[in-house]
């Protein structure tokens, strides 16, 4: 970085010596100290004892650092997902008109990052059969309590219950534990029967208390859920929202929400734009038009400006903190609109047969996968009678931990789902790697 | 300028006939875009160019803190062997570890907290886990509180905030200097009391003189004091909330750190905390024994508030915009935002009350409009300042230049609010004139919602 | 739309005070611009802004062959393991000598070639290793040879090549028809005729259809036939040079395979030649043995045309481009550029003489001034095509689409010619009047020469 | 990539079925094939046996193949080092309005570029103190070999004599006498004498017949040389042109080539911009004025557009191929003219006392390493008396082919000299990697 600047400031502000003095000389103090109105009571004079290194340094640092972590090919699955990210997504998300640029407050001025986040809605329309969908949510499991939260604004009786899977990944129920908290939702839990909705089970646990049933499809564990319909009439006989989770490759080959009756769709939409970033990842959240004006977060609608042209602006803003303050829809500010970006500009270079192409091959490497490591010894598979999109529990004779500790010895990380279940994440072997895993389980699982 | 939707370029259905699942389980059909690798080059890179960032010119948004991004970050947070599933054994990821150890460590350092929980994917996720934190504390305590005071002029998450969790929200009017009112805080308080947010310094941009009377005020009624860290870039190496007496504290990594705004987001709000709160906060806490880092569930955590750890890869470019500027490089980076606000407060003619100003002023437009003004000064080739907000001030013009801008640009900014200073109403009302989309009817948007490019075709 | 120089912005003089030299051996002051990062990434974002490229609309110079460049190739040439220092041994870079020699392999297949040099830097040095490799070949026999025969119509690069290896012009008169007159071939030849240089298609778009009399009758007069490589994208895999009786050729990788132009360059002109002349070809040339790679100097070797192996980042891109393509996508962009040209020239109102076209057509701007035309079509968001030359067409407009343009796109093209046909001379003389520079006195800056800010800083 | 476009055709080819079949009408014909106007004796139709892959796919074919390289801390320099280069410069350079541009023939649409090349050419004419310096060569061989074309464009009396070191990168040498072989120059190497020029000896060699006179400063082994201006009196005393070759790093300390006489200097101006990458470089180009019109390749001039504003356009193109054809100063057309934006953005990411302080450290290094070195069992280094920058030539006792390989095997890569000399880059070490060189090299040396 350039010498003169002061010695050992920051290298982001361009003050020189001379700019800096005309400054203080037209502000009226002599040093930047005195600018700071601070009672010598609370003033700081320690150190923070972090020494500055150069931008050379730290990439060698950290890139040390992580490299630290053990080099595993990784079937985790259950919402985290590294399908191929193509270069262009990279590329055009990273010119700096997009990833530096604020929140569209001004849209004469962002009328690109408008129009990419309008096509983002769009391509989630499509993908959903819902009228609306957002900018983003942070990720699947805040994009859940957000629905919990729309639930308990729309309800018109005095319900309290929210109704999810038996089987969820921790951090969807826990957040949504949160968001429900300030609420007086009760989260329950209902059955599942061999991997899909217990639909039995669930309509006996429905009555009018009940505000908002969730499935997902695919469930946490990778099952196609084959009851979509009947869980959407047994919500809607109850007067409960209908809220499915799933993920924008999966939606382009299952059953489309709007035509099993689905309220809200919610799910990790990351899986498109973002290979697994150590669980950093995107909501989507996408609901009937009539809920319109109680949805959180952003949303960009097509306007015109004053010639009459078509244009783009961020629309019902009063549904927002800044404007709604403690009766907004949401707290959110701050969302994942550059992940947005990304997954729009992914699903647009996949288009729709690769799109589709995704999903299948999500299908096929699961059941392909079974079909192999059935036939190993000490291993049956799958565990459940369903179609699997990606992923799929596997038992074993031996105990399912040890099984998975001695894979992680040969490179492999895998799921325990209890004493004698593993989950598989089939979508995330390469061709090739196939043969390599099904060997190492051999190894282990005997 | 205008750029069609990708659905107006081309749109095919998707083969779905071989689908590899009974035709019940199968969506009927799908119509997508379908453009090729150029086409999609040339659409991004239009739309873009349809896009004002930090790198276009001034972002003098008072209140957003918009810094350069620096580029190294971007690649430090490229680095593959970072990017790994979030449900790894901490043995196998030891590496991410401890980069989430050293910046939860600095974090604490620079904000005087004892604990920090990085999990929080944004500041108003921050905010909310702080609150939650809050009311496990106090119920834990067996003390059940109700109400969270929020000065009239905070940020909208706050109250926000405070109601997801469940709190009645306790609006505090400001004093006549702009800064907290004593009097209206003594009222305010009660045993309902859980927890006063404050900014400081405020979004006037003044520091609350009597910190330490506040904080002594709300410890005394029960409370909790609780910082929200959007204007943490005005105390870097000055002052820590820690010190002022504040018990929790969000830290806005792309405000004060200088992660990118990326249109909206991707942001990270770490949450700190002192020592008496650290059993609740989040799930999993990271923590380092024998030079070896491992997951632990805090005592009485509140459980968790995003589905994994966050926004990782926000998060090393935090760590790496810290590493870069070190104790010297912070401390300055203050200073010259100070130093530019203060500059930029005193060469602007519109009227500026109060002061002495920190990183922001909040200018009045007057007789003006301020949205109209914000709409005129786009036609000067600079981003207009945050508008009408707070509402203390008149057709408030709350800037924020930041550190990042020279005297050039600062001058140049001064010229464009002098020159639409002197303009009449008919000059603003036309405004913008030269950008690529003329002044946007959001009223009909909001009249006739067309929310897809469906919606659209529906016309 | 303006930016300052850096200069203007703000320098500085280092500090060379401390130099750890003797005062005599330093130099006595050094003024440079001195700027941060910020100021710097707006500066080259806003130039950046100031510049047309492939991916801002259609770029359809003639022989220049603008095709989009893959976004991945740059990824792939990034990949760090490869970007090793030139002198390592060749048992420590197997990887690179790897890929060079896959490189070889795949351009030989694809020219009809029997061995390749990849070290030319660019097509014009690839122009003078075949020439140089031509006269070595004769000398090696014996048969000094002082003549190459360029048609009128080449590429200038052919002319100079052959005149920097000390070679006199023979230069070729067109036939009516645009191509190669046979009579006037027959006069050119002569025993010191050395080599005939030749694109095909033409610079016109029209395959020189009787290539192989042209080939029979240079070899029968002693010469060697050289394959100008500028408009292979036309051919590719519908006919190879090798098999229509060159013997030497160049290939364009940032015309035919994708490699970005970078603004000038950096390009690569890889040089294939048949059997016979192999062991002229530079030094030094990969070989593979028994799965081992290791370079060698051919028996006859021209020397070096490079200091060193060329330009490597630019060949990667080009194996990237070319896997990614493969046979079938290899043949489709030959096939879609050539229908691009036929129907582009199909929906221009100028006249368009000559044709069939492969994938470039030339059209006459008539009473206009092509370069006005030019200017003109700026203001219609295109860019023009190549103007005023070949000559043999009077104000030549040389349009070559390439196969990256969808229909939209070139009709958007048609329209920009045919609007600008329409219009008079007073429209054409104040074009352009809708880009950020408007017409620039050329004329002037060759005049009053000012090469650096130094000259500025004279004035 | 998108489905419907041709099955296994370019995924670079946007062309709809429906558009290609339009698209055919229009031209009159039925298939892309009757537009080929080939007659069939030459049509081929074989195949070239190339598979398809996918950017997936190559993306990481390359990373294995390259991969294949041993992981060698490289001390060869002579020409080419790796000097860190800043991020910014990728991310700028990168942009696509730059990277994806053509030559600037229409200036009013490419100012962006024309002005970058314009700060380009005045940071070398700062460099150098030289009037003019050109957009770009390829590098610095070929542009030594332009010198002596220029050289003999400008002679005015019969000599043939082009005088070189005998000291000289073998590619400079080599390319210089391909460059000079359509002329009647004659290339002759003048003594060397520990590391500078043997002046008494060049004295001897030099009579009328020279036209050009090349030195080095710093000298292929890394010596600093002291008598330029001696070198610069004797050739101009024999009316040759002095052509001095450098860097623009090293010309941030050494003497300013215009003030020790130089006509022209030429030089690897990609040491800054781009880390060693096999070889590929970019050739510094600059002389006096007075020899403008007979400048190889690009020159971006001054100018001013219809409205008065300063404007940058291509200049003095009459000098160039394209124009002169046969009678142009060089056959150059494509240049280097990306690694010279990157050049330009690394320089002045750098800004003065950046430049200066890398310019020194090649100094410090260089001679820290040779202090440490020659306490090594059988080392002696540096074999010259000189100042060094980057790098020196040491002495081993042991036949320096067996240390090379030797330390091949530790990791290190070295050129060797002679029977017994090896030169070591001592930049190429970052911080903390000398002690282990030294240890690895006191392995080998004993």
């Amino acid at each position: 970085m350039s010498g003169h600047h002061t010695p050992q400031g920051s290298p982001f502000a361009p003050h020189t010596a001379t700019d800096t003095e005309a400054m203080l000389d037209a502000v009226g103090v002599e040093t930047e100290a005195e600018l700071f109105d601070i009672p010598d009571s609370v003033r700081f004079d320690g150190e923070f004892g972090i020494e500055p290194r150069s931008e050379r340094a730290i990439r060698a640092e950290v890139a040390q650092t992580v490299e630290k972590n053990d080099d595993l090919v990784e079937l985790l699955g259950r919402g985290h997902y590294s399908h191929y990210v193509p270069s262009l997504v990279d590329h055009l998300s990273l010119r700096s008109e997009f990833l530096t640029s604020y929140t569209q407050y001004q849209p004469e001025v962002t009328q690109g990052f408008l129009q990419a986040l309008f096509e983002y809605q769009s391509l989630l329309v499509e993908l959903t059969g819902l009228g609306v969908a957002n900018c983003s949510m942070y990720d699947a499991a805040t994009a859940l309590g957000e629905a919990a939260t729309l639930a308990d604004r729309l309800r018109q009786t005095s319900g309290t219950r929210v109704l999810v899977p038996e089987q969820l990944a921790d951090g969807r129920r826990e957040v949504l534990a949160n968001y429900v908290g300030g609420t007086d939702l009760v989260v329950e839990a209902y059955p599942m029967d061999d991997g899909n909705v217990d639909v039995e089970a669930l309509g006996n646990a429905l009555d009018d208390e009940a505000v908002m049933v969730y499935a997902e499809n695919p469930t946490v564990r990778g099952c196609v859920e084959e009851s979509l319909e009947t869980v959407g009439d047994l919500a809607h006989d109850n007067d409960a929202l209908f809220c499915l989770g799933s993920d924008p490759v999966s939606l382009a080959l299952l059953q489309e929400p709007a035509s099993v009756g689905a309220d809200v769709v919610v799910g990790a939409a990351a899986v498109l734009g973002l290979p697994t970033s150590y669980g950093m990842g995107m909501g989507l959240f996408a609901t009937r038009e009539e809920y319109v004006r109680q949805v959180p977060g952003r949303l960009v609608g097509a306007s015109t400006d004053d010639t009459g042209r078509r244009t783009y602006t961020l629309t019902l803003q009063t549904r927002e903190q800044h404007i709604r303050r403690e009766r907004a829809t949401s707290n959110i500010c701050t969302n994942q609109a550059w992940v947005a970006l990304r997954a729009a500009i992914h699903a647009a270079s996949l288009g729709p047969d690769g799109l589709a192409d995704l999903a299948t091959e999500a299908v096929t490497d699961a059941q392909e996968l079974a079909d192999r490591v059935t036939e190993v010894v000490g291993v049956k598979a799958p565990v459940h009678d369903r179609h699997h999109v990606r992923e799929f529990v596997a038992r074993t004779d031996q105990p399912a931990p040890a099984v998975a500790a001695d894979l992680e010895d040969e490179g492999y990380a895998v799921h325990v789902l209890g004493e004698h279940q593993i989950q598989l994440n089939a979508n995330a072997l390469a061709e090739g790697e196939v043969d390599e895993f099904v060997d190492a389980l051999a190894e282990v699982a005997r | 300028r205008y750029e069609p939707l990708l659905s107006e370029k081309h749109t095919a259905e998707a083969d779905l006939d071989d689908a590899p699942l009974p035709d019940e389980l199968t969506r009927d059909s799908l119509e997508l875009p379908d453009l090729s690798e150029p086409e999609l080059a040339r659409h991004y890179t239009r739309l873009s160019e349809m896009n004002y960032g930090v790198d276009s010119g001034p972002y003098p948004l008072g209140s957003c803190t918009m810094k350069y991004n620096p580029k190294f970050t971007e690649d430090v947070a490229a680095i593959e062997a970072g990017a790994v599933h979030p449900d790894r054994s901490p043995e196998s990821v030891q590496g991410n570890l401890e980069l989430l150890y050293d910046l939860q460590d600095y974090l604490g350092r620079i904000g005087g907290m004892d604990a920090v929980t990085l999990q929080p994917p944004a500041g108003a996720a921050g905010e909310f886990t702080g609150v939650l934190v809050a009311k496990a504390y106090h119920e834990h305590n067996g003390d059940e509180r109700s109400e969270i005071i929020v000065p009239e002029s905070a940020h909208g998450t706050n109250f926000a905030s405070a109601a997801l969790a469940g709190f009645d929200v306790v609006s505090l009017p400001g004093g006549d200097d702009g800064r907290v009112d004593l009097d209206a805080l003594e009222s305010a308080l009660s045993d309902e009391t859980a927890l006063l947010m404050l900014t400081n310094p405020n979004t006037l941009g003044l520091f609350e003189r009597d910190i330490e009377e506040i904080s002594e005020m709300v410890h005394d009624a029960g409370g909790l004091l609780y910082y929200d860290g959007a204007n943490l870039n005005a105390l870097l190496g000055r002052a820590r909330p820690g010190d002022m007496g504040f018990d929790i504290m969000h830290y806005n990594v792309h405000k004060t750190f200088a992660t990118p705004h990326g249109g909206g987001g991707p942001g990270a709000g770490p949450v700190g905390v002192v020592g008496e709160l650290a059993p609740f906060l989040p799930k999993p806490q990271v923590e380092k024994r024998d030079g070896t880092y491992d997951l632990f569930d805090p005592e009485h955590s509140i459980g968790k508030v995003h589905g994994s750890l966050g926004n990782w890869l926000v998060l090393v470019k935090a760590y790496a915009y810290i590493a870069r500027l070190g104790d010297p490089g912070l401390a300055d980076a203050s200073a010259k935002a100070v130093l530019n606000a203060n500059y930029l407060a005193s060469q602007i003619e519109y009227e500026v009350p109060y002061g002495p100003f920190h990183h922001e002023f909040v200018a009045s437009a007057g007789d003006q409009d301020a949205a109209d003004v914000a709409k005129r000064m786009l036609d000067y080739g600079v981003h207009p300042p945050t508008t009408k907000w707070p509402e203390i001030v008149g057709e408030a013009l709350m800037t924020e230049p930041t550190e990042i801008e020279n005297k050039t640009t600062l001058d140049q900014l001064a010229d464009a609010f002098n020159a639409v200073a002197d303009e009449d109403q008919d000059a603003l009302a036309a405004a913008p004139e030269r950008t690529a989309a003329r002044r946007i009817d959001q009223t009909g948007a909001a009249r006739n919602l067309r929310l897809s490019w469906q919606a659209l075709d529906d016309e």
